[in-house]
């Protein structure tokens, strides 16, 4: 039987002398949308942090297809299939946004130091490659402004390039870390097509996001963070009706609460 | 610019001794253009990388005694009684160990400094320089020490038909530092215009992010160490021959200086920085000769310094670019033309 | 002559003929000195004291009925500028003859430049002994070497009492410092005197404790002190501080001049190996013409230590203007040959040159004089 | 074991001259992420102030070396105004060019205004040292010792009770935070600039009278103030302290015992030694990631 896509088994995780993550196990299967949820501080930047190698855990240990990854560099765990987007926008502001694409692309690209000065032999290539931007560009719906300094896009544009640039190298695992942050509701809808649309492509999906509706339209399952451990895991309609998530999301948090509840 | 425009400047350079054949403008300038090919490999870590490192005459001074001991020989204990000799070599391998000796002690100080940034990796460089300084000075056996090297072959080139020639004219050694600088410009260009140029930008633009899309950091600064590294020691081999003495001032903090200033007032960055910045601050110096007492000429060339700083702060070329009206914004889709990668005006 | 070195420079030099042979125009003298930068201080004393040799060359008339004008350019205390500095002054100005460039390694560095543009250095002060001895016929030196130093000083050891029995080095760690111990050994060890240890410094160090402290380990008697004035300066200071109890002598023609004004405690007497003694310029080999020189720097108020150090500027200037006029003109080769036939009263003594380094291609050597004065309680004496 | 004495008092005393140098340098590190250049400069220009002071207008010793610890941090605060207010949005390279460049510039005006010969600055203090049994230290140095102490703990003092103190560690630790609790950050960076300018001026004016005095003497220490700084962490204050002394003692036993030709590389070659095994260890701020 072919191991789970990614297995996080008992990983803490301190920051400082704090616990940020005391004891968390989950897995997340091939093909899925997998949502990662939980009140503010429950721990769920870090474990990201944790999986994508930004953050080495005190214990525990993280498989990706069956390979350990645990205390690996992010670049390293990148190569692996393993792409990861941030809260924060993240992109390369002073370049165009095509140079941002290629720059995404490194991982589909070979050429090295000898092929700099033997123009010819990447010349394959450096077309494929501009190729693919095109359409990773195309793809998020940024073609127009593909010649465009990236910190003068608009501010959904500029989220939509930072979920392009982690989606460029077609991950087998893509992490997206609160996409539809700041968005307004069309612009959420968007970001959710795009998302369902990078599922349909194959790329399986690890999900936060405060946005519950959006949550609960789009995941097939929900790992419930709080205080750092795991308080539930299932399918949205189970999520929905579990007391203790309703307990978590009631008794600490003002936003989201609410749909939950919903 | 365009390579048109490019090589149109390369051309006007080398025609330069034929229209104006003034033997002190051409040492100025073959003095200056040494200068500017250390400049141009600075560019590649502090403009691409963004690495500034405020040791990078230690590359210089590391490839100006490779060269000159090659081409002088030498004959050291290496200890327990075992002695080290090699016998005078021609001028071209003294440059090609040069090339090879900073190289390699651009691998380990990239290796020693990966994890380390911003005023950490200025320290370390300055450090990493001083050390060398200090070796310089007292393994006497080897470098002659504060006695300096002397009697430095000059340069020598094999002409077809020829046979060696030792270059002593003044447009003969101008013509080999332009040449030279125009090889060092074509070098950082390919890389700074490959993959490895995209993602030491993206290194230098956002760290974190080019990381989590699969940009080994490490891998990256280390190669731009090592080439940046390995063209300064080619200037430094140059600087040897030219001047044909090397003692452990070539380690000097002031020659760093002279690079970053070169490499900040010309636009970091762009390909074409070092390059603009060079053509003004390598001849400065000895434009303030004679106008004024030898203090004044320092003070002046400070402010200068300053002053550039604070009107110009990206930079000469990034400021004309900018100023050419809407060149890049009227820039249509880049593909499939190449697409320069903050090339700047480049 | 004239065609060889025309084909050699492919013209180049030419320019300079034609200046140089009108006699109307003033004639040029260039000479580089460290203006600025860490040896600033020195290479402005010698700068001082070329400067008042043209003043009073020029109220007697210049030479060859031209007015001298010596044009100064800084070298900065860096090789590098060294080698700027002399080609301005050569292809810019057009100097016929170069003075320069105090320390060695701005000598050397220039060294290169003169066998290529052909054009004649009088050394003023570098002390290394290859500066003549690699065989570059452009070189004449009136300053001496550590060895001629050491080996003047030797025939005055006898004047010391008690008898110098064990000396030890603290040296700048440079070509001065290193060839002066390395001299120094040489001529003491063959007059029977023990060498100990060798301590050195960087010319910037400012705090010698840990030199100073080792070197009271040694039971050697007297210490070399070999190193610019204001290290000379610390190093005694310091001593006294780590009560070394050992007698200094200090080398290479400097002066620990603050030391006047603000002495050591009573009891602490050094020693100085100077090429002028400013405090008797009666007792000078040419009492009137140190006297001239002292008196024209004096009238300008500069620090009366720079004398020390001036006079090398003075007589370089001599030097060079005597061999203009033997020359009969101001082109680099005629000088070059007339500087073998300067016999010149200088303010250090006669200034003449003897062939050193491979046949056919020596360099100039002069042989100086060399004083001794004590400095005591800040008071100078002679030995 | 006599020399070993000898050496550790000297390690001493020109470890709390290290240490003064370190800490101005390392507090305008900390609150304004400055490489400062200019620090050895200011060291110089507090040495000539005081030799001014002392032997030309002939003013009282002590109070010469307070005038001029004041001069020093008025230039330091004009330094800050017109120099590095104007570039607070500039690059960390920029920045660190134009330091270069005003370094440059004040080394050689102070040459232009005093000449290149060193001075001697006289002091009050008898000039034959004080012994105890094997080793001996000049009263002077003793003097300049325990001022640089009282500095160091004035200094402390002044960072924790005060709340000028307040409001700079405030900036030191986050600037952003600081500015939304109400810190004006402006003023904290000049008054910062000049209290660490001051503090170097402070070293100068000591050690003048202890060393010299020449255009250059900021050179070595500037560098010497960068490894200090290094040692004990760059914008760690108690590490300057540390490193001051660290660096005093490695120089002084390493020049004693092992060789002096190494001395003054003994320290330089310490720092790639910590960088190289901690580096961790020394990278100030954890980035945040997300």
């Amino acid at each position: 039987m072919n191991p789970p896509l990614l297995a996080v088994e008992h990983v803490m995780i301190r920051i400082g002398g704090l616990v940020a993550v005391s004891d968390l196990s989950f897995m997340v299967e091939r093909g899925q949308v997998v949502s990662l949820i939980g009140p503010n501080g429950a721990g769920k930047t870090t474990a990201f942090n944790a999986i994508t190698g930004y953050l080495r855990p005190r214990q525990g240990s993280i498989h990706f297809e069956g390979q350990e990854i645990t205390g690996l560099t992010p670049e390293r765990i990148a190569a692996l299939g393993l792409v990861r987007s941030f809260q924060r926008t993240s992109i390369f502001g002073s370049s165009t946004v095509f140079d941002n694409a290629l720059m995404a692309l490194h991982l589909r690209g070979r050429a090295g130091l000898l092929a700099a000065f033997l123009p010819f032999s990447t010349q394959q290539e450096e077309e494929r490659l501009r190729e693919e931007a095109m359409t990773m560009l195309g793809f998020v719906g940024l073609l127009g402004r593909a010649g465009a300094r990236a910190d003068s896009l608009a501010y959904g544009e500029q989220r939509r390039l930072g979920i392009a640039l982690a989606a460029a190298a077609t991950p087998r695992l893509l992490l997206l870390d609160e996409p539809a942050a700041g968005l307004n509701p069309s612009e959420t809808a968007e970001c959710m097509a795009l998302i369902r649309q990078l599922r349909d492509r194959g790329t399986t999906i690890l999900l936060v996001e405060h946005d519950m509706a959006m949550v609960m339209r789009i995941s097939d399952r929900i790992v419930v963070l709080n205080q750092g451990r795991i308080i539930a895991d299932g399918p949205p309609e189970a999520i929905r009706r579990d007391p203790e998530v309703i307990r978590a999301y009631l008794g600490s948090a003002p936003q989201g609460g609410a749909h939950a509840a919903a | 610019m365009s390579a048109l425009l490019g090589w149109g400047f390369v051309a006007a350079m080398a025609a330069l001794p034929l229209v104006m054949p003034d033997p002190y403008l051409l040492a100025v300038l073959t003095s200056a253009g040494i200068f500017i090919i250390g400049a141009i490999s600075l560019n590649l870590l502090l403009g691409y990388t963004g690495q500034l490192s405020l040791g990078h005459a230690a590359f210089f001074g590391l490839g100006a005694y490779a060269s000159a001991l090659t081409s002088l020989g030498f004959d050291i204990g290496i200890g327990f009684g075992h002695r080290l000799r090699l016998e005078p070599q021609p001028v071209a391998v003294g440059f090609l160990a040069a090339i090879l000796v900073s190289g390699c002690f651009g691998w380990l100080l990239g290796r020693l400094a990966f994890r380390i940034r911003g005023a950490y990796f200025v320290i370390i460089t300055i450090c990493f320089a001083q050390v060398l300084r200090m070796v310089a000075l007292n393994w006497v056996e080897l470098t002659q020490g504060p006695m300096a090297l002397v009697g430095i072959p000059p340069f020598a080139l094999w002409l077809p038909g020829r046979g060696v020639v030792e270059l002593y004219a003044k447009n003969q050694t101008y013509w080999l530092v332009l040449g030279v600088a125009v090889l060092a410009f074509l070098v950082v260009r390919q890389i700074v215009h490959s993959r490895i140029g995209r993602a030491l930008v993206a290194l230098r633009e956002n760290e974190t992010l080019a990381r989590s899309v699969g940009i080994r950091v490490t891998h990256y600064l280390v190669i731009a160490t090592v080439v940046s590294a390995a063209i300064a020691g080619a200037a430094g081999s140059l600087f040897a021959h030219y001047v044909r003495i090397v003692d452990p001032d070539v380690f000097l903090f002031i020659y760093t200086v002279t690079m970053v200033i070169m490499v900040i007032t010309g636009g970091k960055g762009t390909l074409w920085g070092p390059v603009v910045g060079g053509l003004i601050f390598g001849p400065l110096p000895d434009m303030l000769r004679g106008s004024a007492p030898p203090e004044a000429q320092w003070i002046a060339y400070g402010l200068a310094m300053i002053l550039l700083v604070m009107f110009l702060p990206r930079g000469i070329v990034p400021a004309v670019a900018g100023w050419l009206p809407a060149r890049r914004a009227a820039a249509p889709l880049p593909a499939p033309a190449p697409s320069p990668v903050q090339g700047g005006a480049g | 002559m004239l065609t060889r070195r025309t084909t050699l420079l492919s013209g180049l030099a030419l320019p300079a003929l034609h200046r140089a042979a009108l006699a109307a125009d003033p004639i040029k003298i260039g000479m580089t000195q460290p203006l600025t930068g860490s040896v600033a201080a020195s290479g402005n004393y010698v700068a001082n004291g070329a400067k008042i040799a043209v003043e009073v060359l020029n109220r007697q008339g210049g030479v060859l009925g031209a007015p001298i004008q010596l044009i100064l350019e800084d070298n900065k205390s860096n090789p590098r500028e060294a080698v700027a500095a002399a080609e301005k002054l050569v292809l810019r100005d057009k100097v016929p003859v170069l003075i320069g460039a105090w320390s060695s390694t701005f000598t050397l560095s220039i060294m290169p430049k003169l066998l290529e543009y052909k054009v004649p250095m009088v050394v003023e002060t570098s002390s290394a002994e290859r500066i003549t001895t690699s065989g570059n016929p452009y070189v004449f030196r009136i300053a001496p070497t550590s060895e001629m130093e050491a080996v003047a000083f030797a025939e005055q050891l006898g004047k010391f009492s008690p008898a110098i029995r064990k000396i030890d080095f603290l040296s700048v760690n440079n070509d001065f410092g290193r060839g002066a111990a390395e001299k120094f050994t040489k001529a003491l060890s063959a007059k029977g005197i023990t060498i100990g240890r060798t301590e050195t410094m960087t010319p910037e160090a400012t705090d010698l404790s840990a030199q100073l402290t080792a070197l009271k380990q040694s039971d050697g008697d007297t210490i070399f002190l070999t190193t610019g004035v204001e290290q000379q300066t610390l190093a005694l200071r310091q001593a006294v501080e780590q009560r070394l109890g050992k007698r200094f002598v200090t080398t290479g023609g400097s002066f620990p001049d603050a030391l006047l004004a603000n002495p050591l405690p009573a009891g602490n007497m050094s020693y100085h190996i100077l090429f002028y003694a400013p405090w008797f310029p009666e007792k000078a080999p040419h009492p009137q013409i140190a006297q001239a020189y002292t008196a024209e720097w004096n009238r300008n108020n500069w620090e009366f230590a720079g004398l020390t150090e001036g006079f090398r500027g003075y007589d370089a200037v001599l030097t060079v203007v005597e061999a203009i006029r033997l020359a009969g003109k101001a082109e680099p080769e005629a000088i070059r040959e007339a500087l073998w036939k300067v016999k010149l009263q200088g303010v250090n003594g006669n200034i003449s040159f003897t062939k050193e380094g491979p046949a056919g291609r020596e360099s100039g050597q002069n042989k100086p004089n060399v004083a001794i004065v004590t400095l005591s309680e800040g008071k100078t004496g002679q030995l | 074991m006599q020399q070993a004495l000898q050496h550790l008092v000297n390690g001493t005393i020109l470890g709390g001259t290290y240490a003064l140098l370190g800490i101005g340098l390392t507090l305008i590190f900390g609150v304004m992420r400055v490489v400062n250049f200019t620090h050895g400069e200011l060291y110089a220009f507090g040495a000539y102030m005081a030799y001014g002071l002392v032997a030309l207008l002939r003013l009282d010793f002590y109070l010469s070396l307070l005038l001029a610890t004041l001069l020093g941090t008025a230039l330091g605060a004009a330094i800050e105004l017109l120099l590095l207010r104007p570039l607070r949005r500039a690059d960390i390279d920029s920045v660190m060019l134009a330091m270069i460049g005003a370094a440059l510039v004040l080394q050689n005006a102070n040459m232009w205004a005093w000449g290149g010969v060193a001075k001697l600055v006289p002091s009050p203090f008898a000039g034959t040292p004080l012994v105890f049994g094997p080793v001996s230290v000049m009263p002077l140095r003793l003097f300049v010792l325990g001022i640089s102490c009282a500095l160091l703990v004035g200094f402390w003092l002044l960072l924790e009770r005060t709340r000028a103190g307040i409001a700079m560690r405030a900036t030191f630790q986050d600037a952003e935070t600081a500015s939304l609790m109400g810190v004006r950050v402006g003023w904290v960076s000049t008054a910062t600039f000049a209290i660490g300018s001051g503090l170097a001026a402070a070293a100068g004016a000591l050690l003048g009278p202890v060393f010299m005095v020449s255009p250059t003497m900021g050179d070595l220490v500037g560098l010497k103030a960068f490894a200090i700084v290094i040692l004990g962490g760059l914008g760690n204050l108690p590490g300057a302290v540390i490193g001051g002394f660290a660096l005093g003692y490695v120089e002084e036993f390493g020049g004693g015992f092992l060789s002096t030709e190494y001395r003054d590389a003994f320290g330089f070659l310490l720092i790639i030694l910590v960088l190289a095994v901690r580096p961790q260890g020394l990278v100030a701020l954890k980035e945040r990631v997300g």
